[in-house]
């Protein structure tokens, strides 16, 4: 095992992997750009390093700054966490070549994955069906339109330098083809300095569903069954759970075996998802690879908690040589885990990021309730980095019971100073066709209108309540840094009428 | 109204109610039927009772704004005790004279007689203890007079602005 | 199910209740004294009841109060937690009588398990072995030496009229019976009002070992697998983990069988638990009946952290008259659940309980931490209940791993302000014999000199760096509700030699 | 010593150790190889590098005491300027001079002169400002003088008690 390592990353998924880091006894380096000196990561890790200024070209970007501070603290290993670096095929390289263990699979896994080309080839490789489409070595409108031909409207266009959903288009009808393409190709260049363009058969409110899988470097392979991550806005998951709702059997069968068979092609050497798209219901369901991710996932606590392993662990054993810790015959699914991402954002504008200081800040706990959190009372919300402030996980013995765990956790999840999505994922977790498991991922587009409603009944009845009575006691205050700012004297204009202090 | 009440108007983007606070300490908010029942459990936690349910329910000011979290939900809620100087006549159809609570600096006036406002419109900007206070429409009306103008210093109980109540409104 | 549930009772179980209360759409009722009025369980439930004041005998033993705030809060079901009425059958038939539902087996279960005869007379039939003894007919020095011969020495002889280990004593050779049961009778007498005596075989430190049961009215019994508690000081549990460590594959099913069987004899009609001693090690292991518990047992977390289940949600089920909502073959243990109770006491002082105010308190998180608490921060700990604060439960897949987990929560589970024995746990979770899992109820008392060694090494330094850091900045101030206090002016006497301020 | 630094005796049952803080902010702590790197997180959080591995530590005032959660463990510590006078001097076995620190009540003398004394002792006892404060020994030695009585007003910078340290201590 390691026995200094660096997490090259922030917020909640730095604190994860410390926790797993302070049981198995192995010293943990944080990382800081200069927005995150006073974040609860810094203080939680063993020692700490500055990277450079907030922007992430300049800290949790500059992989040869974190190789630096790497060599600095004397960690012989570096964990990527998510996002930032974790599948730059480089970085992971650079760490090797500088001496450092890199937790993640080897570069050039981490390369093929990255490439749509190959990693669609390494599916059709291992047998797992692709969404139909191509990248025409034709790219003229001939060229496009006769790609888009090959798979039928709706047809999805997109830039093949692309992510993330940037840039893609629908084509409805034939006819649409010209516009979209010339509209397409200009923004493919705008964005991504290239104009090349890929075709594909646009789903039907597709569901996504995904298999964790684990390798090691001796060439075992296994899966943790899957997650369904189908509650998404702006292609970014929401909610997960584990089991997938109403996922047949055979098709589960199916799903966890085409993303084993994926691994093993590619020689995957440590934990990964192979993500699906899965159209139609029932028996009529059919799954296509979508991509697959050599990093630890987001929502990877749910399938700790239905499986019971810790992922982070089994990482840190494959990365240091050990052996895969799990057989396929060991693990089994139990109960039911479900994720909610706890996001500053105002989802009624559009879920715009929010920034700011989160005054107040109290976590609900309770038998199945984990929190993964990266902040605390008094934190600010940094505008450069994702505005994931932390994530609720639930598990109980049925679905129905871990969305009750989870529904009571989020209602005593105060959080005040920045807006967040929390009464929107409450709409969601109550939402009719939520509760009955009916999800796809066109779910939070449809019901827009129905989650969005503000909030009312007797939490607003309550909260006006308390806010007169608070006003009128005078004793509101900031929480613990109360005593440090200069009390106000007695409110004026409690007796007074037409006052209110303040901005106008 | 009872006697010796006060009443406070909160706002938050597109709602506005009233609450009324009995010198018993009742809370008797626009829209419920029973009084909310409020006890302060610690300096940010309060715990309300509605219609016999309770609830735990955290506040934190934020400048001249309140934030308010109850049941999964946020609240931002600026408060006024707008529609006190009509309750403390017996006719709350009566003129309002709206007036500073301290001496301040009138920074800006932002109505002219005969303007149709309304409630929470801000009337004039003064300036105090480093403090930037607004006078705002206690109700929809229209303003009657404007007795100051920017520059002033004005002192207390002196009213600055006069507005009477649209009628049927 | 029922639609407002009493909870007669206060601290972590009340909360743990509401928990489930909560998720279920369950309305909660909480009664208190006057001890309690600001307590967290208070401020948990949905409702809460005054019975009276702090003593015991006049709040959570007063049936009769209780069973009025049930009527006056409109209570449908009463959950007795444990300790106080938990296993009153007088309380549960009062309940039953006052049309309100119980939530533990009806009282005639609870009578003849609370009798030491009636439940031996049980575990006779259902074929379970007992601890070899009697409560001879003949009272008389004669009768009980025959007694003490029949079970050979060391024999144990205890007040029949007694419990929780008052009065009992060791007799090591047959040369000490007369002087034995001499004294034993006198304290009897003093203690119970009667001077009956039972022998019974002494075990040579054996383990405890319980079995997790369930039953519903339909006559269906399942078990939940097994606890060992043998971590014990002055009769009480302290660490608790399931499954038990190197317990033989065969004496886990005997136990299991055996528990399951006495549980079909009684007609066990909801949660409960069937305790064993186990003496000898591997396959020379011989087991004996200790006692049933006919409610919700303290350790109860370790069996849902393994099994995945909800024992409250089971009790309520049952309780409101629906089926047992397991099955036998459904149920299995993963991973490895570990409790520990974080007491305010002295360990030091012969495990003297604390009262006082908690000054400063900072709950541990984490993946596989679950920590069921009774306190806040600001919380005053009353003399007049049990000192238990919190129950820390960590699970792993592996017991390692658990441990592991553990000392991270209890290394970071700061509370000031009462003395606690989180130290005394730390010691025993790293002693070197409890580590490989040897464990008897001696253990506690044979270790105590190697558990007892003050804190040391770098946390004594960190501490000392810390105090003297605090009071030259002079910043170290109580928290939150330093802001009510006078802030104390400049202190004089840091410039000056030779002072300190307060008491002598 | 460092010319400069403030040292404190932290006391907790059996323990005594001397607390040395450099005006850097350095902490050298009596027993450790290495200083100590102490930095404040929150009103009540601290997080302290023991040889380079850092741990957070809590700490809370309780009155005079000082309480302290480090890994685990609790520990509750009375601290003293005591060997500061001696360390003001460039003669470290000077003649030491105890005196009140503001205007005070003398409750008790506890010291009687030629009577060895340990550090930490109580030779007077105080009142002042509703607290009561002591005067202890800032080392072992003997004391020469008590210069106050019971029921005395005292004022600041009068010595009380002289005493002088214990020749090779």
């Amino acid at each position: 095992m390691f026995s200094r390592l660096l997490i090259a990353n922030r917020g909640e998924v730095a604190l994860r992997i410390v926790r797993t880091c302070r049981a198995l006894g192995v010293e943990t380096v944080a990382v800081y750009s200069d927005a995150d000196e006073a974040a609860p990561h810094v203080a939680a890790a063993d020692r700490a390093e500055r990277l450079g200024p907030a922007a992430p070209a300049e800290s949790y970007l500059a992989g040869a700054r974190i190789i630096d501070a790497a060599r600095r603290a004397g960690a012989d290993a570096v964990h990527p966490g998510y996002g930032f670096l974790s599948e730059s095929a480089a970085f992971a390289e650079a760490c090797g070549q500088a001496g450092l263990g890199f937790v993640g699979p080897s570069p050039d896994v981490i390369g093929a994955a990255g490439s749509k080309v190959d990693a669609r080839r390494l599916a059709a490789a291992a047998g797992v069906p692709v969404v139909p489409g191509s990248e025409p070595a034709d790219q003229t409108l001939e060229g496009l339109r006769a790609a888009v031909a090959a798979v039928g409207c709706p047809a999805l266009l997109k830039p093949s330098a692309g992510g993330g959903g940037k840039g893609m288009r629908v084509i409805r009808e034939a006819a649409e083809t010209e516009a979209a393409i010339a509209q397409t190709r200009r923004e493919a260049v705008a964005a991504f300095g290239d104009g090349t363009l890929y075709v594909e058969r646009h789903l039907q409110r597709p569901r996504h569903i995904e298999v964790q899988v684990a390798g090691d470097r001796r060439g075992r392979v296994v899966h943790l069954f899957e997650r369904e991550c189908s509650i998404q806005r702006r292609y970014q998951k929401v909610i997960e759970e584990s089991p997938a709702p109403a996922l047949p059997a055979a098709l589960r069968r199916e799903l966890t075996a085409a993303a084993t068979a994926l691994a093993r092609t590619a020689g995957y050497d440590n934990v990964g998802t192979v993500e699906f798209l899965v159209e139609g219901a029932g028996d009529g369901s059919r799954f296509y690879f979508l991509e697959m991710n050599t990093r630890l996932q987001v929502e990877h606590p749910v399938t700790e908690l239905t499986t019971g392993v810790d992922l982070v662990w089994g990482q840190l054993e494959i990365a240091a040589g050990g052996r895969l810790p799990w057989t396929q015959s060991a693990l089994r699914q139990r109960g039911h885990g479900i994720e909610c991402r706890v996001y500053a954002e105002d989802p009624a504008a559009g879920f715009l990021p929010q920034a700011g200081r989160i005054e107040l800040y109290r976590e609900p706990a309770g038998p199945g309730i984990r929190i993964d959190s990266g902040v605390e009372e008094g934190s600010l919300v940094p505008v450069q980095y994702d505005p994931l402030l932390a994530k609720v996980v639930a598990c109980g013995e049925r679905r129905d019971w871990a969305l009750a765990r989870m529904v009571e956790a989020l209602r005593r999840y105060a959080i005040l100073g920045v807006e967040t999505n929390l009464h929107l994922l409450l709409q969601v977790l109550r939402h009719p066709r939520f509760v009955r498991g009916e999800l796809d991922t066109g779910f939070l587009d449809a019901e827009r209108d129905a989650l969005l409603q503000p909030p009312g009944g007797s939490a607003l009845i309550a909260a006006l309540a308390v806010a007169a009575a608070s006003r009128l006691r005078g004793d509101g205050g900031r929480p613990d840094t109360a005593a440090a700012a200069p009390a106000r004297a007695s409110d004026p204009w409690t007796d007074l009428p037409g006052w209110r202090l303040g901005r106008p | 109204m009872t006697s010796g009440s006060r009443r406070l108007r909160v706002r938050s983007g597109t709602v506005s109610r009233q609450v009324e606070v009995a010198p018993d300490g009742a809370l008797r908010v626009e829209g419920a039927a029973e009084p909310v029942d409020v006890t302060r459990l610690d300096r940010n936690t309060y715990r309300a009772a509605v219609d016999g349910r309770r609830m735990a329910v955290w506040t934190v000011d934020d400048g001249d704004r309140c934030r308010v979290f109850a049941d999964g939900c946020s609240f931002t809620f600026e408060l006024d005790l707008a529609v006190a100087a009509a309750a403390r006549s017996a006719r709350p159809d009566e003129d309002a004279a709206l007036a500073a609570p301290m001496p301040a600096t009138v920074v800006a006036t932002r109505a002219e007689p005969g303007q149709s406002v309304r409630t929470g419109d801000v009337l004039v900007v003064l300036e105090a203890m480093k403090m930037e206070l607004t006078i705002r429409a206690p109700g929809d009306g229209v303003v009657d007079a404007v007795h100051c103008r920017q520059g002033d210093l004005v002192q207390p109980g002196v009213p600055l602005v006069t507005m009477r109540p649209r009628r049927g409104a």
